[in-house]
């Protein structure tokens, strides 16, 4: 395992405060706790917190600005906050206009969020919560717990954010926040396996001409695996698995989100994009604004993502809506 | 509990190993992380009763381990309190407790391939009055065949049947430490 | 080689026109001198124009925006563009007050560039050029042709930038880009080799326990082939080549760039970032502003560089002035 | 030309191959794009005159191949054709402008560890009438001891040195294809 790190027990206090230092002005880290919090917090809007397992960089700390989310809790790699990092983050920015907790639907995620929530709520704070389930690799079934979060989570905090940060009420700002779920869909695939630095080792091994479709975001086995295809095929491949999920259809508005899964470098994504797009054109879907970079990443993973979020009148307004978070400035 | 410290100091990474072909291969130093924060505080508070130890568990687990494994072990110890708090002193009652604690928390049934499915069979075994290390692993063993219904293991559905379930492995090292320190 | 694209021959088209496509609004392509150029030119400024090899994503499509970049000139992966296709950008972009070439300090880009420069003066565009030469890796002397140009050729452009987008003359611009030039020190290592595509093969292989010390962006070899250390260590032996060649002293300004080289995620460019502050701190070295991501890749090479460049009150005020380039907003 | 391209996509790999330890690997492939374009322009122009020849070749490779060897060769190219317009028709004096040319573009002397030292001995041969296939290969392999000055090698400078240049046998290849277009 080469990474740039001192102690394995280490990387996720001194990533966190790698983080904090490169923007000062914007972010404070609470180490306890783990929460990379905006320093200037606004008591008359809506606290927006989310978080879950590090190793997703520059998710969540990065999100973390005006227009966006409040607070970020950082559980260690790949594994939730505890239930009382979560409550630490709840009442620390306890607001006027309570708390939406954005939740990426895992069953360790879920818990500790709804744990630190009841635990709030015992202390009369307002607590409303979503749970983000965009993967459509993962078959969706009344039996199971449903599909898992992922890169559409960014697109989330950009909306609910900038709900918040118009003033609306908690409700209003979960009902945006769950339009925005409701409209965006992910499918990712990885060519190499993640290594999680408490490991030591890659989490799974990839034949030279393999692919893992359909890969979660903490290296989870998704739909196959199969043999590398072009760009092309790999984006038509993709989309098809997206569109008719929704469904996305001709004359529709949305936001596209290529992300990379850490390892993986610009120019691919940039390729995949030029690839994403030409088949949206011919489906006659519209891309309202792109965004081709890394933004939920699976720790070194080489891969990527496509997210769709289809939009009307209000998401737009809401994603164009001014952000000054680090890794999401709009 | 330092038996049980020890027994997942010892098999840390086989239970990473078990979640890595269906999870995301933390569970062993989740588990790991959090009983030698448990042990730490056991050691520096030395708890004079059963309750003041089931405190300092539970505490321990709820602030200190998340993913999965923290929630559910500490809902577990929570609700073996509050059992023993209620007057009831039987193993049985108190893992009783704890299951249905798990439960509350996991919404998870017999067969959903979790640590249920090696807590359940446990509890029934201690009303029969027959818990062996037998029994534990055989509930570990038959969660092998199982198709995961809850936890992180249901996303990857067919391509669970076949592994044991990291949780339930960890739950046996739980038991199988309480039946050792009941023979000492 | 595991890659997302299509055929070779078409990676560098593909993945400029997947660039201008997330950005359509302000990126336009010209697909027969591959120049990734502003929509909105403004005549009464002076026009900037970089550009090199490509595979150094987002650089240099990534940094063309109002407030940075007028054109990059893309070549082939990891080789200059040609005479014309400079040529190409600099009358495509002629302006009234002249134009001004960043250039990395490399034989072909060096040539290419002044060919072009001498064809653009026979027509009598008046042209400027400054040569970023930064990589402390390299030794300077007379004899050879200089330092490589690498990671701190971003905060040239930034700077160039703000001056030209203040509507300063070409001499003045140029003048603020040489202060830069002469302010900024680079140095990288790299734990893996880059595969240039049309070779699909890695330039060069490093033991499970190795990296190369002082890399170029290319994969050029470095200072040496050394045992990994810990980020700490890294941090302190590269801050130690940067910091004595200035030099850099206490009570000193400085821009810090934590730049990625392709395939380092995120997670580790912060801890490196928190490892390199430490230190800073130590010697009693003020970050003004740091910029941790990847801003000048070696396709996917895994890796890392780390730049400073001191600051006046001039530099401050045009590195704070805003720039709403794709890859680069402030 | 033609046989120069020939020789040029035989040994694309090798070329690409000299440019690793010394360089960044694209020495092969940006000539064997640069002569692709030419020939191809050759093809559909098909020039009648050694002039119309040098401006396809000149033209082709200032625009289409940009690193170092575009421009240098380009700059060959265009310092042939100069000379030749200016009346001279022996190879040696066409070739001395090609290589003055280069050596004003890249400033690159004797001895530096660039193409020039491929391209000098062979115009000093000529002068004594002894062009021969060994005079050439000599050249090249007496980059190998050479430490670089100019061009991406010379970065790596002491590390340069024990590495055949990639562009003085990109050089050769030319010059090689000329005894061979000769002896035709
Ligand atoms: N809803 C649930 N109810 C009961 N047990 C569960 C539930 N979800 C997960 N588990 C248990 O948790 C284990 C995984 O724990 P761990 O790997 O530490 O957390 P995570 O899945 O968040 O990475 C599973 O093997 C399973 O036994
Ligand atoms: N200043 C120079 N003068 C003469 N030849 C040079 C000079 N710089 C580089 N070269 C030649 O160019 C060759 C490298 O060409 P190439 O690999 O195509 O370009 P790049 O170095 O830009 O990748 C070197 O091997 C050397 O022979
Ligand atoms: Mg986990
Ligand atoms: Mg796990
Ligand atoms: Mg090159
Ligand atoms: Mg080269």
């Amino acid at each position: 395992m080469k990474k740039i790190i001192n102690k394995v027990e280490d990387i996720v206090i001194e990533m966190c405060e790698g983080m904090v230092k490169a923007h000062p002005e914007q972010l404070s880290f609470n180490k306890k706790y783990k929460l990379i919090t905006r320093k200037e917090l606004n008591k008359n809007k809506v606290s927006l917190i989310s978080g879950g397992g590090s190793g997703h960089e520059p998710a969540h700390g990065g999100f973390v600005g005006k227009g966006m989310l409040d607070v970020a809790v950082c559980g260690d790699v790949f594994a939730s906050p505890s239930t009382i990092q979560v409550y630490n983050a709840i009442t620390k920015t306890e607001s006027n206009k309570g708390t939406l907790l954005i939740i990426k639907n895992y069953s360790g995620d879920c818990m500790n969020f709804d744990g630190a929530a009841e635990m709030a709520e015992d202390d009369d704070i307002k607590v409303e919560k979503v749970y983000v389930n965009d993967d459509v690799a993962v078959k969706d079934s009344l039996y199971t717990i449903g599909r898992r979060g992922v890169a559409g989570t960014v697109f989330v905090h950009k909306i609910a954010g900038a709900a918040a940060e118009k003033g609306h009420e908690l409700l209003k700002v979960k009902t945006a926040a769950e339009k925005a779920i409701q409209n965006v869909r992910s499918i990712g695939f990885a060519f190499t396996s993640c290594t999680v630095p408490a490991k030591g080792s890659p989490t799974f091994t990839l034949g030279d001409d393999e692919m893992e479709f359909g890969v979660g975001i903490h290296g989870e086995p998704g739909i196959a695996r199969e043999k590398i295809v072009s760009a092309d095929e790999l984006a038509e491949k993709m989309l098809n698995r997206i569109i008719v999920d929704l469904p996305y259809e001709s004359g529709d508005d949305i936001a596209l989100m290529v992300n990379g899964f850490g390892s993986t470098p610009l120019q691919e994504l940039y390729l995949l994009n030029n690839s994403v797009n030409k088949i949206l054109e011919n489906k006659n879907i519209n891309v309202y604004k792109t965004f081709v970079g890394n933004y939920m990443t699976a720790i070194d993973m080489s891969g990527a993502s496509i997210s769709l979020m289809k939009l009307d009148e209000e998401l737009k307004e809401l994603l164009d809506y001014p952000s000054d978070a680090p890794a999401f400035k709009v | 509990m330092e038996l049980f410290n020890e027994k997942i100091q010892q098999e840390k990474d086989y239970l990473t190993q078990l979640d890595t072909p269906i999870g995301d291969s933390d569970h062993g130093n989740n588990m790991s992380r959090g009983m030698t924060y448990v042990v730490e505080a056991i050691d520096t508070q030395s708890p004079d009763s059963l309750e003041a130890l089931l405190k300092i568990v539970t505490a321990n687990l709820l602030s200190k381990v998340g993913g999965a494994s923290g929630p559910l072990y500490g809902s577990a110890f929570m609700g073996m309190l509050k059992t023993y708090q209620e007057g009831e002193s039987s193993w049985r009652k108190i893992l009783q407790g704890g299951l249905e604690s798990i439960q509350k928390r996991g919404k998870a049934e017999v067969g959903d391939k979790t640590m249920i499915d090696v807590w359940a069979p446990v509890v029934l075994a201690l009303e029969n009055d027959g818990l062996t290390d037998e029994v534990i692993d055989e509930a570990v063993e038959a969660t092998k065949p199982l198709k995961a219904k809850k936890g992180r293991a249901s996303y990857v559905g067919e391509r669970s049947i076949g592994h044991i379930d990291p949780g339930a492995y960890s739950s046996a090292l739980l038991f199988h430490a309480m039946l050792e320190a009941e023979a000492e």
